[in-house]
């Protein structure tokens, strides 16, 4: 169905349930939907499992959600940041989960759930603890694991631009995990900072169609 | 005994517009199913994905219109509506395997009772086999649309108890819009939704599956 | 290594081998190489397999490969066509290899080559002849079927515009299979209606980055 | 017994940067590895990833240049320079996964004799674990070249028989560049390439891993 323009984030996040498994684009900061995570801390969803590439930094955006508590897990790559003290104490004090997935695995197993790939065998990881456990398959000589896609709830994202129809741009390495997740959750709510006609962006660029989004907000 | 006159192929057409919701995405396959376009109301805002990489695309080309690099899945040239967007293979098809197409609209030779197509091959030996994007619409898509009529030229029908055709999909036809009759494909059972020139028991005595009344 | 600017068609297509797994982008004619296909012809290696959506139309481009008989085998998901007399009679004679494989998974599995993955479950084709023979796992209560990668030895791909570095730009439904086959081949050989200068691509609209070309020629 | 003094990061680098032909798509990981970048010959045509994605990162941002939607692996500002291209992550990560990065550059805990690396996590009890995409670039890159001290501050080697602390990957290293000597790890074992302020003999009196010589 085609999106939704909300008038305002909470509006956006609207419905997000508790438990939910909320996906969160970003690198560090760059691309990070603070406006919808605070909106989402205002809402007040708890349970819930966030998928983002790190764990918050300093406190806004996601080191603020996880600073409420209602954060039961993160799954992520990379969680040690210089300034990721919220999320360090949680985790220290034994009160948040860790599923520490090595980047790459966490784009593909994410891009597998948006593509409708079931599973799939790569060589990252293999022969080291984080794929401990998994299945294993010698293919090509190489030693692969077998990884599973990465499904949201809701995701999220934050693009630069969109047009009426949800179709979206990014804007330098702010696009990082945003076209991703947008494909891979049930409910994909956008924030952006600029709401352009439909027509006004070029159709060879656009990098998230709307067939992905399903809400946008201007941010 | 005999059937009354059925639905042209535009009329069939019609009847998977009306089942459109507003604001769907959807695929129309090559062949019958690319009349449905014509059928849909002004502002509906249905968005067409072709499967050779593009969203938003508009009524075929004609004249000054015609591009060569731009055209749709049956290779034919298209036009562009405001909104479009253009995308390579693998990213068109994640989005039909992905389950991103809220409907798609197919053509078949046959239907099984459990939802099973057969659309990409007659089994004929002397055939070149083509398969296309169908096995991944029919696989992808949120809803499976099928227009066929429901008996071949020689009378035998085409809704069956089992495909003998080779399978396109395994249980994927959700609705079944035929020249006589629309059906839908539930768990439960085939349920027969409207008949054109034709009645409930004249199509119990014709096909060779249980039919559900609604 | 930086792509190459090659003079003539027949430049970059120097050193394709005999026996060698052929690339060649394309949906019908929109994307096709057809200068490429042309000079590849002129080069004379053979024993070809050649991948590729369709198996020819009409004369020229690759139905013209087809017709040296230096095709041995075709991997396409549409073959029978209105006008692909050439591939048609070369098959009814039992004289080229067909294998037939659903546009989803051609796409994906060359994808896979490009992006690493030494395997993947899909749900596409299960059940069906054009499945048989393959392993199969329920995933997600589905029937899943394993598709191994396809990699080129070379890719022939055409796009619109390329920098200096081989960045690419396509047009319209063109783009097609030209950015996963760059992506999936040893050597990538890329045909372009025009080359600007390195910067005078929008660097957020680049589909193709030059690091999956190896060749360019005008053509 | 002791070693002279070795080579400054810089020099490190510098030999990195020196063995990294011209034209090479190069990922420079955080941390020691970024020195590289200021050591390529100018014109060298070397073209950098950043795995956040981008290829063609310039060097870092200062002043009206700094821009929080461009950044490099490590969070740092950097610029754009003419040819560069944007993409997300599971491009830019089929990108390092498929083989098309010719080298990259990586920072180490310890290197084992048959290449394994060690780089993410030192297994201690109380640290928090981050691997971010280390795993993807060791796996990889067509060469992968790591850079470090080849003795920790307690004296221990860092060239190590097996690796003590949990693997990035396995039998991935190609090229080991440390302040005392630079190695080549070769299906036959590690050989010595060159030597600083130490020699072939001192470095076999304090390593416990053969070595041969060049």
């Amino acid at each position: 169905m085609t999106a939704t323009i909300c008038a305002t984030a909470a509006e956006a996040v609207a419905g997000i349930e508790d438990g939910a498994v909320v996906l969160v684009s970003g690198f560090g900061m760059a691309g990070m939907p603070v406006e919808l995570i605070e909106a989402l801390i205002d809402q007040g969803a708890t349970d819930l499992t966030v998928v983002s590439n790190n764990a918050g930094n300093g406190d806004t955006g996601l080191a603020a959600l996880l600073a409420t508590g209602r954060v039961r897990k993160v799954v992520c790559s990379f969680p040690r940041q210089h300034d990721s003290w919220v999320f360090d104490g949680l985790y220290r004090a034994g009160r948040i989960e860790l599923e520490l997935v090595p980047q790459g695995n966490l784009a593909e197993r994410l891009r597998a759930a948006g593509a409708g790939i079931g599973a799939f065998f790569t060589p990252t990881g293999a022969g080291t603890p984080l794929a401990e456990g998994k299945e294993t398959r010698e293919l090509g000589g190489r030693t692969h694991v077998l990884e599973l896609p990465i499904r949201g709830d809701v995701a999220l994202v934050a693009a630069h631009r969109a047009d009426r129809m949800g179709n979206l741009v990014y804007r330098k390495t702010a696009r990082n995990f945003g076209p991703v997740m947008a494909a891979a959750a049930g409910t994909t709510i956008v924030q952006v900072r600029e709401l352009v006609d439909t027509g006004d962006l070029d159709p060879e660029a656009v990098v998230t169609p709307g067939i992905y989004v399903d809400r946008v907000v201007v941010a | 005994m005999s059937l009354g006159a059925g639905l042209s192929k535009a009329e069939m057409a019609a009847l998977v517009a009306r089942d459109i919701a507003p604001g769907s995405y959807v695929n129309l396959g090559i062949g019958q199913p690319t009349l449905v376009a014509d059928h849909l109301a002004p502002g509906s805002g249905v968005v067409l994905h072709t499967e050779n990489g593009m969203l938003n695309m508009g009524p075929a080309a004609t004249g000054d219109q015609i591009d060569p690099d731009l055209t749709n899945a049956g290779k034919l040239p298209v036009t562009e509506l405001p909104g479009a967007s253009y995308f390579h293979q693998a990213d068109s098809f994640a989005m039909m395997r992905g389950g991103h197409l809220d409907v798609c609209v197919l053509g078949a030779f046959q239907v099984s009772a459990t939802g099973d197509l057969a659309n990409w091959h007659t089994g004929a030996p002397d055939a070149i086999p083509a398969v296309g994007g169908a096995m991944d619409l029919a696989t992808g898509a949120k809803s499976v649309f099928v227009m066929m009529t429901l008996f071949a030229k020689d009378g035998s029908p085409k809704l069956v108890p089992r495909c003998t055709y080779p399978l396109t999909g395994v249980g994927c036809v959700d609705r079944l819009y035929t020249d006589v009759a629309t059906f839908e494909i539930t768990p439960g059972g085939v349920v027969v939704r409207e008949t054109f020139g034709t009645s409930y028991d004249e199509l119990v005595g014709r096909l060779d599956v249980p039919l559900l009344r609604r």
